[in-house]
């Protein structure tokens, strides 16, 4: 909890670098080869909202352990327009994106936990968790 | 986990089986284990992931590149596999979606239906089949107490739900009608500005309605841009068209409609249709009005219920038996 | 052809890239590379395909084994290239059913809206939304010349397309009651009736009819087993149960139903709704009734329309903005 | 035209015989590694339909040409209870298998043309062919 890193979005050359971090933070907690591509994936997703959407904002990392499992957390945050209805990004299929795999509803897919906070015109805060199995 | 374990362990078997023999009997039980984890909704990279996993238990000495590569196909498929659970998301709604339109199809149904009167002097017959789950076409017989009867046919342009819907309206209005005897032409008025009331302008609906004495055997109709039905004369053996003007239901809320007049003799009939019978496609042409006067001139001698159901038959294996457009014929023939 | 021979030189460009450096920036254009195919709808056992080419082009001495397995897991990768196209064929599907039944849902809004009445004396509010797009909820105002005000509200059981189907019924039946003033029992009796014929068993519609008599200040009422509403009495500042006995429409053809009548003085309330209303859910607890008059004191010094729509905003939160039910709220209100 | 090969279908064994076959053919024709899977996917499809509903039957083969092109003719036959409604049988995602990418349509679309003749009562026929690209 007290230990975050994090990735500046600024250019799309950030997006790799975010994905770079994460898969080496996944790697050294101990998550398998799919798992990894997943999380690589479901960065790749927030890293680029941020820069498509809100310009710029960063994408953080947090090693979490309970009791009996550890896992990564993820916060991607911006202060860009915000998201104006949430229900209707989440719903499959149907994104500005055309659907198929992208947006929100996927890194939902590729994640455990997944939770989103957006202010209309202050900004958006995605945090999803990945369990170690 | 223990039943991933145990397909990771018969994907490995298969796969050297493969590999040591070349069989065909190893790639049939392959597919076998695609469809089965296909049906286990295991998706794609994970199927990817198994083959990683088998064949570096097989070969623990691969070159490093054959390790590399293959995560990189993995790597490719999580989007794949995203898409793939996406899908599977879809089709679970579409089913739902699907069973609910059934079940509206079926009150539908319930709603819709009409009894064919049983008149002396008369001989009638009445098909009504949709092109989707639900109908937008209508049809409805009202009968009097003093001997007439009233005959309505309408379309609603458009198709699916949203047809249907207009349709059910049709049906009430014309429910709330009263049931004595009303002319053709201030029954269409009537709907006219029911429709008008009710409906978006982009949707139209167009409709016949005639009404048939029979004590003076006089058939009495007006149209709102419906489809022409056919007059048989039997004494000249000839069909011929029965026009009427008329601006279809819902466009001017003031349009008055003119009304007609034919007398029938013995043996005529009068068949009223909707353009789902006339716009019949067979390849990239569509049919003559005259195809249908000639199919149904073919079955002439059968009983009315028996000619509507003959045509049908016959449109229906001309379009390959997909409709693309609700199909209505009835037939009103005056008893020799 | 050209195009794909395209991807497969940048696929084999981007694996390249990967086996020699393992660096992060060829994965993400790898995931790029795969988004990219998904949306030229090329299916997975193509993608592998393309994989097996470049590394056979890229290390043409690869051990026997590797290619046997390639092709192995190309096999298996079959069945999944056609799952994925058959779910592509169901998310058009969907798409244009989506778009029918949206269609049908303004067609519905326009069909359904009534006016809420201005009159002397009275102060009235309103709110109806669907759970999904098509509304399973009606009300409606029938205003006569001699200062009489019905008020009607029904909910078919069910949701979606056969509610929405079913609804439309309602409102046509309604719509053609003469305007003047009819008793809530004989509205009832009327709806029964037809609900009775026209919808199948497995049915059912709830309805309530309110009669508001500015002259006398007596509201008169009965319900089909609806769900009950509120009466607020500003003397005493206190929320009642609005009990009516009834049996739901659509069970028996000859059911009559009792009439309430409840004197309004200033200040006094007729609060109607569905059980959309009462049966929110938070967690997994349905909320108590009172926490409904509870929620309306709280906002009772405003206008009544207002009421309802801080009403349903409030529990609208509360359900974390997914209606599982139509909602739909009626406040009727004696001036002081 | 003149030369057919067809393994008769009895059991689930000749599922395998019939692919093995078919495969051969394509790739002495020229068909690549996913044509050639493709063509065996098929050929189980139809093989284990006549297996599984009409008991009996089989699968031929024939090689065809025309002008400018080479390709593969499947035909599979058989006397059994025959197919009610085809329409519906050849609807997609719905079909007694549970759908996904199983059943007659999946053999529609792993083939370049398809046709199927059924008398209910009498027996099915379902002709398909793949052409060389
Ligand atoms: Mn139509
Ligand atoms: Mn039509
Ligand atoms: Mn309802
Ligand atoms: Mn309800």
């Amino acid at each position: 909890m007290d230990f975050q890193s994090c990735v500046n979005i600024k250019k799309e050359w950030d997006i790799v670098g975010a994905r770079q971090l994460g898969r080496d933070i996944s790697k050294k907690i101990g998550f398998g080869t799919v798992d990894q591509a997943r999380i690589a994936t479901a960065i790749s997703e927030l890293a680029r909202n941020i820069y498509l959407y809100a310009g710029t904002g960063k994408v953080c990392f947090e090693v979490i352990e309970n009791l009996n499992e550890k896992g990564l957390r993820i916060i991607a945050i911006d202060e860009g327009p915000g998201i104006r209805d949430v229900t209707q990004v989440m719903e499959d299929g149907f994104s500005t994106s055309g659907g198929l795999g992208a947006g929100l509803p996927g890194v939902k897919r590729l994640m455990d936990e997944f939770d989103v906070i957006s202010k209309y015109g202050e900004g958006t805060e995605v945090n999803v968790v990945k369990w170690l199995r | 986990m223990s039943t991933l374990k145990l397909d990771l362990e018969s994907y490995k078997d298969l796969l050297k089986q493969y590999i040591e023999s070349q069989d065909e009997q190893a790639l049939y039980r392959a597919e076998q284990f695609s469809k089965h984890s296909i049906q286990q909704n295991i998706s794609p990279d994970v199927i990817i992931d198994v083959h990683i996993q088998a064949l570096m238990e097989l070969y623990p000495n691969l070159p490093e590149n054959v390790n590399n590569s293959m995560n990189f196909l993995l790597e490719t498929m999580i989007s794949y596999g995203l898409a793939y659970q996406e899908y599977q998301a879809l089709r679970e709604k579409q089913l739902e979606l699907q069973s609910e339109i059934s079940v509206a199809a079926n009150m539908q149904q319930t709603l819709l239906s009409t009894t064919k009167p049983e008149m002396d002097g008369v001989d009638i017959g009445a098909i009504s089949t949709p092109a989707k789950q639900m109908n937008g076409d209508y049809y409805h017989f009202v009968k009097d107490g003093e001997g007439s009867l009233g005959i309505a046919v309408a379309d609603v342009i458009g198709k699916g739900v949203p047809a249907a819907l207009c349709m059910s309206m049709i049906k009430y209005s014309m429910d709330s009608f009263p049931d004595n005897r009303m002319d053709p032409k201030l029954i269409l008025e009537g709907m006219n500005r029911v429709v008008e009331r009710n409906v978006d302008p982009s949707m139209f609906v167009t409709m016949f309605y005639g009404l048939y004495d029979t004590d003076t055997n006089d058939f009495n109709y007006s149209s709102a841009g419906h489809e022409p039905g056919f007059y048989y004369s039997a004494e000249e053996d000839t069909f011929y068209d029965i026009e009427a003007e008329g601006l279809v239901l819902g466009v001017d809320r003031s349009v008055t409609y003119t009304q007609y007049t034919q007398h029938m003799n013995p043996g005529d009939m009068v068949i009223l249709l909707t353009d789902g019978v006339t716009e019949c496609r067979t390849g990239d042409r569509f049919i003559e009005r005259e195809e249908i006067s000639d199919v149904i001139a073919q079955y002439k001698h059968l009983p009315a219920q028996d000619i509507t159901e003959q045509v049908y038959h016959h449109f229906e294996r001309l379009q390959d038996f997909q409709l693309r457009d609700d199909f209505t014929m009835i037939i009103l023939r005056r008893n020799v």
